[in-house]
């Protein structure tokens, strides 16, 4: 079971994302943002940071790195792909997933433990988690509100493509408190809070995030 | 942009043929002896370009010419060690923790610039102290943030206050390294001089560690990073409009503006040459940039060194080579490469996408000549730039107040006389500033990133992880109550390594070395100078006493308004060893029924207390009696108490006592506990007296016994308080005059966190 | 030498934190009958040589993928200087 | 109703690392040429009734403290609608 990890200039949590495959049973294979080849891997992670030091708008500047040219295809072809909070941002801003990600509301940059429900386990990453699953994972960001105009926002409600929500307390002002959404096929998922760190009881606040993790291996041992 | 280099107008020739050009070296913050010694050591007056690179170098933040005579005792009283792999004179001191890792730890300030421009002046305060731990080779993976504010309610706090954390966070988070602590005092003392500390962290192996030298002849200097702008070079503009140009150049910034991600590409980029054994020598650019950089590299080697200053890539084609020479641009450093490694070199930094430029080669010569555009514009012997500046011993004298100050002991203040005064007087201090939660401050700081922080804050120390194998990890803590040191410099400065001792031991961590930055007055004032010299011995004698060496710091001079100084803060850090992280102690009580007992002795010890400060405003009488053996006594008993499992929660005791500690356990464990006061006891002065080596810590019931027999052992006394409650219970103090004295978690929790939100938004 | 400069908004309907910020800000300190403040970038593009047709055409292609996002965000091109 | 724009730009000696990470990217993007790209801000505010003299030196007053600041950026009001 082999999941690239793409590093961009600027990817902070490749190290943690690579470390929670390995947690998981897999295989981290590190991916490099100027090399246009998968190299053949199984799944993708888009990790977390700061891509180009985010300076123009986060993931803007990533969405043109050639390994995203490939990777959008693979996305189209049915390749798994788990964007985390800048990796999140990095997907929207590739059209890999509608909407947009803007400033906290609160305009200050977040960092804190995070509740949240599993909304939907139809998708390659949420597979071993529970419908309604309550679980606390990290969540750390500056520019993690999600947008979207209404009609697409009910469009994901609609479909299910709703993957988790902010419970107790929305952290940055997103639609609906929405923490994370899934493509139409369920194989891209993108995520603001950080599964990935939530892996190990003695540097995470639960092991909650696993679960993504295992999902991916599961969901490729099945196929 | 596309206009044509500056000329300088002041080269070697010109300086010999012109010796009576009269130089503007008084601006530049040379005295007029200095400015002597420089055309002695020269033979002839100084070119700009030289008088330049001297007064940068020779200035107070650069060569420690007043703090100098007393910073040696930390060499002279040093601890027997062998745990020292680097000591104090280099970037940063590298300790050995075993396992064939080591780690490097310093602590710098950057105070004015943050106060002028408080984002960017804290976010370059972090970028500096960061490439200071990787010119050791080391991989920074954790930075803390020592803050100091003027009154929490005063309208400029809240210019100062959020800027600081925003830049800090801004720029830590950007490069990816948690931020494991710090700590965020207020007091109307630093109200026009906040203190923006910045501490590093950073791993190594042993065969990883690298100096800042330029050896073997031949060998080729490298700027690599940003290039070079007109930053934080106020005093170089001076030196060209005012007397070697007409007109006068652009005013140029005296702040520094970051770019945490060129940092990012950086430290990869430097990680990987240094790894790959494609550097000789390499050194960061901060203070004083390439004067700095070029005259220690060359002064620590061969001795030579012989730069094309055309060479340097420039942001600004208007720089003249003077500003060039003291320009502070951020993110940039120098390495010395071999010509055969030269291409392999330059080839990361392309594959970083990170400028690179060889600016010149080392030399045997024993000087360090600069050219520019074909002409010697420096020639001179570089030691006499890096480190045989001035060294000053400044008059002392012990100021006319202190005794008045002692005299005026809290003995009189009025006390909490009934259960329910106490309850109240807690609550007070439990909201007040300094005690109330800073999450606001540290929920914008990343504390996640890399996956290997343990303990962060609100813990009493940071606990990273620094091998996944092995679980071996790292505490570090920094500390310093100001009222104390302004008390008694003297024993304050051993308070604050006390402190900070006794909260690394409270993880369980086993304390090894020392790294301080010394924030003061003006050098100027023989009463400063005498807190100075006070603060330096207590604490060369403290670390000798404790065996912990002093491996390296900072001093920050000037930190006064007019001729009111800030209190002495010697901010004191100290890193401990933990063999396996699996088995720190946290703070949080968690199981019902646990033990809480009291590890130490408490008396009735009220000055510099919070109390005072905060309930009557008072700061006055002699601060609590420093016992540095009983320190550490305790810290053993609290390292043997972790290592054997036996401990379930620790928390050191220090502002506001153990009130304080048992809301803090309480509201970080979810769960408050019932405690009673002994009979015969004081119930105030047990709850709030600031009587130093203290914990409180819990136990199963089943352990009590093997805990009383620990520290019976090691002379600790151990007092029984009471038993953890369950899940949301009270924190509830009975036998309190009489009365009993309790608190609901939800008040305490919403006293604790509105305070900074309603003051910072 | 030519200079283009190109200003992007949040598009109306997209909540603007910092502009409501700001607005709360202006009034505080004194400004009266503030109805609202957007916040928007503006990226200032220096050139060498002559910008012709299909070099703007490029620009506006750009301005409308990297410089901004449409989903969120508009974009003018608001000065072009030869 | 009247409207002011505020141009909020770095000084050109300060450090624009966002301006330099668009330049960067505009080229890799194939746009030849580029030798300098600078970000600024805009703030577009909204105003109920006139704009007189007196309200306009408000606005500077404002622009020069609130909406830049002054140790690192200039700005300029580029517009004002009555
Ligand atoms: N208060 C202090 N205690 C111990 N060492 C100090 C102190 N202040 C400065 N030093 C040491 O003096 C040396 C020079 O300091 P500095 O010039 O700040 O270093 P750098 O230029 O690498 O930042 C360093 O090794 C530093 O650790
Ligand atoms: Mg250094």
């Amino acid at each position: 079971m082999r999941v690239g990890v793409v590093t961009f200039p600027g990817s902070l949590d490749d190290r943690d994302a690579a470390r929670a495959v390995r947690i998981a049973g897999g295989e981290a294979v590190a991916l490099w943002h100027a090399d246009a080849d998968l190299h053949g891997v199984d799944a993708v992670v888009l990790p977390g940071g700061f891509s180009y030091g985010d300076y123009l708008r986060c993931g803007a500047i990533a969405r043109f790195a050639p390994v995203m040219g490939e990777l959008v295809k693979a996305a189209q072809g049915g390749l798994p792909v788990l964007g985390i909070c800048n990796g999140f941002q990095i997907l929207c801003e590739s059209h890999l997933l509608p909407g947009a990600l803007v400033r906290n509301d609160s305009l200050h940059f977040v960092c804190r433990d995070q509740r949240l429900r599993i909304e939907s386990t139809s998708t390659a990453w949420t597979s071993s988690y529970e419908v309604g699953q309550e679980i606390v994972v990290p969540l750390k960001n500056g520019e993690g509100g999600y947008v979207a105009d209404e009609a697409t926002l009910d469009r994901l409600e609609g479909e299910g493509r709703v993957v988790a929500r902010y419970l107790e307390l929305n952290p940055n002002g997103s639609r609906r408190d929405i923490a994370g959404i899934a493509n139409e096929r369920g194989n891209v998922v993108g995520l603001m809070p950080h599964p990935e760190h939530a892996v190990e009881p003695l540097t995470g606040p639960t092991t909650d995030g696993l679960g993504f993790f295992t999902s991916i291996l599961k969901g490729l041992v099945e196929a | 942009m596309s206009t044509a280099p500056r000329k300088s107008r002041d080269t070697v020739d010109d300086a010999i043929a012109h010796p009576e050009r009269e130089q503007p070296y008084a601006e530049l913050g040379l005295k007029a002896n200095e400015y002597e010694r420089i055309k002695e050591i020269l033979g002839r007056r100084p070119t700009s370009g030289e008088l330049a690179m001297y007064s940068v170098m020779w200035s107070e933040h650069c060569s420690y010419k007043s703090s100098k005579v007393h910073l040696r005792q930390f060499g002279d009283k040093k601890p027997e060690t062998d745990k020292l792999l680097v000591g104090i004179g280099e970037n940063a001191g590298v300790v050995d923790i075993g396992q064939g890792w080591a780690v490097t730890f310093k602590v710098e300030s950057h105070n004015h610039p943050s106060y002028v421009e408080p984002y960017q002046g804290a976010a370059t305060g972090i970028g500096g102290i960061v490439r200071d731990i990787i010119s050791m080779g080391a991989r920074p993976v954790a930075v803390m943030d020592p803050l100091r504010f003027g009154a929490a309610d005063h309208p400029d706090t809240r210019r100062v206050l959020p800027g600081v954390v925003a830049g800090i966070g801004g720029y830590g988070n950007c490069l990816g390294l948690p931020n494991i602590g710090g700590e965020v005092v207020f007091d109307p003392c630093y109200q026009g001089n906040p203190l923006v500390n910045a501490l590093c962290l950073g791993t190594l192996r042993h065969e990883d560690i690298h100096l800042a030298s330029a050896k073997g002849v031949g060998n080729l200097v490298v700027l690599y990073g940003a290039k070079t702008g007109g930053d934080g070079i106020g005093g170089a503009s001076i030196l060209a409009s005012e007397t070697f140009e007409d007109g006068g150049p652009a005013k140029r910034p005296a702040v520094q503006v970051g770019d945490p991600f060129m940092e990012k590409l950086l430290i990869e980029c430097t990680l990987e040459v240094l790894h790959a054994g494609l550097v000789e020598g390499i050194q960061d650019l901060g203070a004083a940039g390439i004067s700095c950089a070029t005259s220690e590299l060359a002064s620590n080697g061969d001795g030579g060194m012989h730069v094309v200053l055309d060479k340097v890539p420039l942001r600004d084609h208007t720089l003249t080579p003077e500003e060039i020479l003291m320009s502070e641009s951020q993110e940039r450093m120098a390495a010395v490469v071999t010509p055969a490694n030269i291409d392999a070199f330059l080839d990361v930094c392309r594959k970083w996408d990170v400028d690179a430029a060889i600016i010149g080669e080392v030399t045997g010569t024993g000087r360090l000549v600069i050219e520019w555009q074909g002409e010697v514009i420096v020639d001179v012997p570089p030691r006499t730039v890096a480190h045989d500046g001035p060294v000053y011993e400044r008059p002392i004298e012990r100021p006319d107040w202190q005794d008045a100050l002692i005299a005026d002991a809290p003995s009189s203040l009025k006390r909490p006389a009934s259960a329910e005064e106490v309850r109240a007087t807690v609550l007070q201090l439990v909201g007040s500033p300094n005690l109330a939660s800073k999450t606001w401050v540290t929920s914008q700081y990343d504390r996640y990133v890399l996956g290997n922080t343990v303990l962060a804050q609100p813990e009493d120390a940071g606990v990273v992880r620094v091998d996944e194998g092995s679980g071996l990890g790292v505490a570090i803590s920094t500390d310093c109550n100001g009222r104390f040191a302004k008390l008694d410099p003297y024993n304050g400065a051993k308070l604050a390594l006390a402190e900070a001792y006794r909260n690394v031991a409270a993880t369980g961590a086993e304390p090894l070395a020392v790294t301080n930055c010394l924030n003061f007055g003006s050098p100027e004032d023989p009463a400063v100078m005498w807190q100075f010299s006070e603060a330096v011995r207590g604490l060369a004698d403290a670390c000798l006493e404790l065996g912990t060496p002093v491996t390296g710091g900072n001093v920050s001079f000037y930190n006064q308004t007019g001729d009111v100084a800030i209190h002495p803060t010697p901010v004191v850090g100290v890193l401990g060893v933990i063999d396996d992280v699996e088995k720190r102690t946290a703070m949080a009580l968690g199981r019902e029924g646990d033990v809480v007992l009291v590890l130490g002795e408490t008396r009735d010890e009220f000055a510099g207390s919070e109390w005072a400060h905060v309930v009557h405003g008072h700061l006055g009488g002699i601060p609590p009696e420093v016992d540095l053996a009983a320190e550490r006594w305790l810290a053993q008993v609290l390292v043997a108490g972790s290592r054997s499992g036996l401990l379930s929660a620790a928390h050191d005791v220090s502002d506001a006592g153990i009130a304080q500690a048992l809301v803090e356990m309480s509201l970080r464990g979810g769960v408050g506990a019932t405690v009673t006061v002994p009979d015969g006891t004081d119930p105030f002065v047990l709850l709030l007296s600031e009587s130093t080596a203290r914990a409180v810590v819990t136990v199963s019931p089943s352990d009590v016994a093997a805990l009383e027999s620990l520290a019976g052992q090691h002379g600790v006394p151990v007092t029984r308080l009471g038993v953890v409650g369950a899940p949301g219970a009270d924190l509830v103090v009975e036998n309190v005059y009489g009365g009993t004295a309790s608190w609901t978690l939800d008040e305490l929790r919403a006293t604790a966190d509105a305070t900074l939100p309603a003051l910072f938004g | 030498m030519a200079r283009v400069v190109v200003d992007v908004m949040l598009k109306p309907e997209i909540l603007d934190p910092q502009g409501k910020a700001v607005e709360g800000a202006l009034g505080r300190l004194g400004l009266e009958g503030v109805t609202s403040v957007r916040q928007g970038k503006t990226f200032t593009v220096e050139l060498d040589g002559e910008i012709d047709e299909e070099r703007l055409a490029q620009v506006h292609e750009l301005a409308g993928s990297l410089l901004s996002n449409p989903v969120i965000e508009d974009y003018v091109i608001r000065e072009v200087t030869a």
